[in-house]
């Protein structure tokens, strides 16, 4: 059981990891300012998820 | 320990009972306590009780049916205690019911009447448990039926129960601490 | 907006947001590692771990220690545990000062400082606390960590969409499979916060502890405050100690352990094992909702002008005034209702005694200060430092 | 400190306001509102570690969010979706009501098993919504038929996240809310479905056929229906079995229930393409989330926070009663899940003082927080509700007024329930 719930747990860090992927991707990618902004914004609770910092 | 103790008799003897002019009822051992709430009242009660060595069972569900049969043995009490106040340590599903309560005190005291008891309504733990309607409705409920109402100075910090007294009549036994409750009602009940 | 503005908003956009990740970052790290000093008390005979009781603990971030404080002299077992809440800071600053200064004369008295280790080392999102907090003491400032409620989501990351308490089968809210006190008795397959209290049992059964006493701390909003919640078993013990303290040093009432609430202390332990039960709640105003500014100071003096409000509008369950709830006085009513239910569980366990010395009462604490009883770690011994 | 609160609050209005006056978007303008208060807090410095650590206030329910959409959208581009359309139209074509009856308790499940009314939106809402408009009901009332019902599953048992909260809060367990949850939101969301959507033509069968979608020839029954009997088994195993079942969490749940919509979809599906969409499409609604979990731990940083809680508790009881209808759902457009501890926490110690039934109480309000997730700034479900539906009329002349007198007709009854909990404790159970 132990054994699943890490690997539940890595899949939960991968999900975040293709998260911030697409964010990335959307702020090379939006031709909106305001959107470029608010994605950088929304990487950071993920970045420190995935770093395992926070 | 022993420090503890000497300091609760020195509290003890230096506490005043304080009793109102009203004729107090006829107060006899042993006794039965139960609460209207489940708060630990009823617990304290019956530990004050044997400190003071005054015989006392602490039935906190009791019902009229038991009380009947209890008080019909050679050996059964006389006087029925009912603490005020409610427990409220997880709301909801693993609370109380208070309707339920009220009901079943009701018919106990009722019951207690019939059978010739005393009845005694406490609030010994003090103005922590007279904060919200439960506990009002259990005061509410149980002090203006009673024949002795027993209060500690801190439950009483506004006078309520010592107006009451005045304006219906029942007679207000007043000690300090609940640990004065003990030798409160044995000179009560030697008074007998 | 041209393409190469655009670009310029973009990567300055990013570097605010690296350093803000950087500057944060940092802070996260260094309180998740900070390690706090404890310095062995004259009395603590032998220092286990959490995983001596349950191996697949060991090398894990709830892997704490726990001190066994033996008189040598046949007595009972009792068993201390502060931080089940690391939010509550009187529950493991006792707990240590216990530790550091407790002397047996008769029986054992086991401590565990911080039983949730991983809810000390994360602070809660959305809820602003402070990452430490610092208690005055003889020789300078005492460095401590404040945590959260609830175990960090890196140890223990996902939640159920219900949380489902074993074995009783009680759904409780998902982050609650977090938290230390829902989690009782623990579940040797669960998440790690369900496995330490499992090994805390194991701790409880192996030692044959006879008396258990859980440190917490309680908003004035809650009902359950200044008070001795005990299980069924030691309902007697607590209602004595409520009263006796009630005469002689301060006003604490006494709760039941209701039997249909699962997952706390006060249940599960009596109903798991053989030992009394008990959890200790002080008034801690920092906890209040409707508290003002969320910093250290609030924390250490519970002094809040919007909670002395709430108390005029008689919405409290326990007195308010400018003065507060200072952590000494926090502190100090637990180091004393602990002391008392120890003494009161020898004088109704004839034989099995605990007895404490050297443990200050409430009135020294409030006197002295906390930080007056914790140890100068640059004077001890490196043997004698052990680290939470 | 209650100038000190006075003053954040007035700093987030006013910064606000003036981003919103200079066209920023609301998501800049409340991140700005809180870096601002958070400024003058700290007397001019950047409460740097306050204003990351606000962001990961409900990381969970965005990943949720997310996976969600992921699994729903897998199943529009297999064709499950116009499958399902197709089959419920030619079903239910001749009998309306029976009709609108299993789309309103479609609409409620996926929201009673995660608590999130976006996740319904999301998951089954352009479904159910497309059946709707070929009843012959308009535009507007289809999105308001599909956010009160959403709004209405989030507060159906057995995953109320308001309730929850609020009761992990206050140390209640999380027992005998069923019942009453239940009865309160079945209410809301039939009242909804039947008030908005009675009247209408009977569909065209024929025109309905040739314009829906057509899904591909190898789509059935079992293709579309094992995803969701994954899912549904996923969390029913995990009440079923707690113990010897591990701890997958409903994102993850929804991720394997889309491995199985990838692995039976007849036709060949470009997964990151989808799910890169899928992130992207839900930016606007991930972002909101993470910039309210900032402001909401600079407002409780600065005792702005405590400020509006104690301002709130301290109301008379009279006055809390006759517009909790306003302040909870107001709250939930400002604060979202947040409420439950800020609000319902206090509220609810409130109610069990003044001996109120506190699980009735608490039930009242967590139906009367999800309507709120129509109203601004935050507005989550209205904004999933009309981004699913493509909704082209305007959303407060248009979307939000249809839904005013459902949204109004679910307040009432809470309130009610609310007022006379007492007598109404029989509801409590399961």
């Amino acid at each position: 059981m132990a054994i699943l719930n890490s690997i539940i747990s890595v899949c939960y860090y991968l999900i975040s990891a293709f998260v911030v992927f697409v964010l990335a991707k959307s702020i090379i990618k939006t031709k909106n300012v305001q959107d470029a902004i608010l994605y950088s914004v929304m990487l950071m609770p993920f970045i420190l998820r995935i770093l395992r910092i926070k | 320990m022993r420090k503890v103790v000497f300091s609760a008799v020195l509290v003890l003897l230096c506490s005043v009972v304080l009793a109102s002019g009203l004729l107090m009822p006829v107060v006899k051992a042993p006794m039965i306590v139960t609460t209207l709430g489940q708060s630990p009242g009823a617990l304290m009660f019956r530990l004050v009780c044997v400190r003071s060595k005054i015989a006392c069972v602490q039935e906190d569900l009791l019902t009229a049916t038991q009380l009947k049969e209890l008080a019909q043995a050679p050996d059964g009490p006389k006087t029925l205690v009912i603490t005020t106040g409610t427990s409220l340590k997880g709301m909801g599903a693993a609370g109380i019911d208070i309707n339920l309560e009220v009901e079943r005190i009701e018919n106990l005291i009722k019951q207690a009447k019939e059978l010739g008891m005393t009845v005694i309504g406490a609030h010994i733990e003090g103005m922590a448990r007279r904060v919200d309607a439960t506990d009002e409705k259990s005061i509410t409920t149980v002090i203006p039926k009673s024949d002795l109402i027993l209060v500690i100075a801190s439950s009483d910090e506004d006078g309520y129960f010592t107006k009451f007294s005045e304006t219906s009549g029942i007679p207000l036994l007043k000690v300090n601490e609940s640990l004065d409750i003990g030798p409160a009602l044995l000179e009560l009940i030697n008074a007998n | 907006m041209t393409d190469r503005n655009l670009l310029i908003v973009k990567l300055v956009s990013l570097a605010l947001v690296a350093v803000a990740l950087v500057i944060a970052g940092i802070q996260f790290h260094d309180h998740r590692n900070y390690q706090e000093e404890v310095v062995k008390g004259p009395g603590v005979t032998q220092v286990k771990k959490l995983s001596d009781y349950f191996e697949p603990l060991k090398g894990s971030i709830n892997d704490c220690n726990i001190y066994i404080i033996d008189s040598g002299v046949p007595g009972g077992t009792a068993f201390l545990i502060g931080s089940s809440h690391p939010e509550e800071p009187a529950g493991n600053l006792t707990a240590q000062l216990f530790v550091e200064n407790a002397k047996l004369a008769k029986g054992r008295l086991i401590v565990a400082i911080r039983a949730n280790q991983s809810a000390s080392r994360v602070s809660r999102p959305g809820d602003a606390y402070p990452l430490y907090y610092t208690i005055e003491t003889p020789w300078g400032e005492k460095k401590f960590r404040m945590g959260d409620r609830w175990s960090s989501p890196l140890d223990s990351w996902p939640d159920p969409e219900v949380y489902v308490n074993y074995p009783s089968g009680q759904l409780l809210a998902y982050m609650d499979v977090r938290n230390f006190n829902r989690t009782w008795p623990g579940r040797a397959n669960g998440m790690i916060t369900e496995q330490t209290n499992y090994a805390f049992m194991n701790v409880i059964k192996e030692e044959g502890v006879d008396i258990f006493i859980d440190l917490h701390e309680a908003e004035l909003e809650y009902p359950v405050i200044s008070t001795i919640v005990a299980h069924q078993k030691g309902a007697d013990i607590a209602g004595m100690a409520s009263m006796l303290l009630t005469s002689t040093e301060f006003r604490i009432g006494m709760e039941y352990s209701p039997k249909s609430l699962h997952g706390l202390s006060h249940r599960e332990v009596g109903d798991h094992s053989d030992a009394v039960s008990i959890l200790l709640e002080a008034p801690e105003p920092f906890l209040d909702r409707v508290r003002g500014i969320t910093d250290e100071k609030l924390l250490l003096t519970g002094q809040d002008e919007f909670v002395v409000m709430a108390g005029k509008y008689g919405l409290l369950y326990e007195k308010i005034d400018e003065k507060g709830w200072p952590i000494d006085v926090r502190v100090g009513r637990h180091c004393s209702t602990v002391l008392m239910i120890f003494e009161l569980w020898g004088d109704f366990n004839p034989g099995k005694e605990v007895v404490i010395q050297q443990v200050p009462r409430y009135d020294e604490v409030v006197q002295n200060g906390t930080g007056y009883y914790f140890r100068d770690p640059s004077k001890a011994k490196t043997e004698d430092i052990y680290y939470e | 400190m209650y100038f000190h609160a006075g003053l954040i609050l007035a700093v987030i209005a006013v910064t606000f306001a003036v981003a919103k006056y200079f066209k920023l978007s609301v998501e800049l303008s409340m991140l700005l509102a809180a870096i601002a208060a958070g400024i003058v807090h700290a007397g001019g410095a950047i409460p740097v570690r306050h204003l990351v650590e606000g962001s990961f206030t409900y990381l969970d329910v965005c990943l949720i969010f997310i996976t969600a959409t992921f699994f729903m959208n897998l199943l529009k581009e297999s064709g499950g979706v116009a499958f399902m359309v197709r089959k419920i139209v030619i079903t239910f074509h001749k009998t309306r009501l029976l009709c609108l009856f299993f789309l309103t308790v479609l609409l409620l499940i996926p929201g009673a098993l995660t608590g999130s009314g976006a996740a319904t939106v999301l998951t089954v809402g352009t479904l159910v919504g497309t059946v709707l408009s070929y009843m012959g009901i308009s535009e507007k009332r289809v999105a308001a038929i599909i956010f009160i019902c959403a709004a209405m599953s989030a507060a159906a048992p057995p995953v109320n996240l308001w309730a929850m909260m609020a009761a992990a809060g206050s140390n209640m367990p999380y027992v005998g809310f069923f019942q009453p949850l239940l009865v309160l939101s079945a209410i809301g969301a039939f009242f909804a479905m039947f008030f908005l959507g009675a009247k209408g033509k009977n569909v065209e069968l024929e025109k309905a056929l040739k314009e829906l979608p057509e899904p591909p020839e190898k789509m059935n029954w079992l293709r579309v229906g094992i995803p969701f009997a994954v899912l549904i088994f996923l969390i029913m195993a995990g009440r079923i079995w707690p113990f010897s079942t591990p701890t997958i969490g409903l994102p993850l749940m929804f991720v394997l229930a889309s491995v199985s919509a990838i692995l039976l979809s007849p036709k060949k599906l470009q997964i990151l393409r989808i799910a890169t969409e899928t992130i992207h499409s839900l930016i606007p609604l991930v972002g909101i989330m993470i910039v309210v979990g900032i402001l909401i731990q600079v407002m409780a940083l600065s005792g702005a926070r405590g400020l509006i809680s104690l301002g709130v508790v301290t109301l008379p009881l009279w006055v809390l009663f006759s517009t909790l209808f306003l302040i909870l759902p107001v709250s939930e457009g400002l604060l979202q899940y947040a409420v439950a501890p800020l609000l319902g926490v206090p509220l609810i110690l409130l109610f069990n003082m003044k001996g109120m039934n506190a699980i009735i109480a608490l039930s009242a309000m967590a139906v009367m927080w999800p309507i709120g997730d129509i109203l601004p700034p935050t507005a989550v479900v209205g904004r999933a509700t009309v981004m699913e539906l493509k909704f082209k009329g305007h959303y407060y002349k248009d979307f939000l007024k249809t839904a005013l007198i459902p949204m109004g007709f679910v307040l009432l009854v809470a309130t009610l329930f609310l007022i006379f909990s007492n007598e109404l404790s029989f509801l409590v159970g399961g």
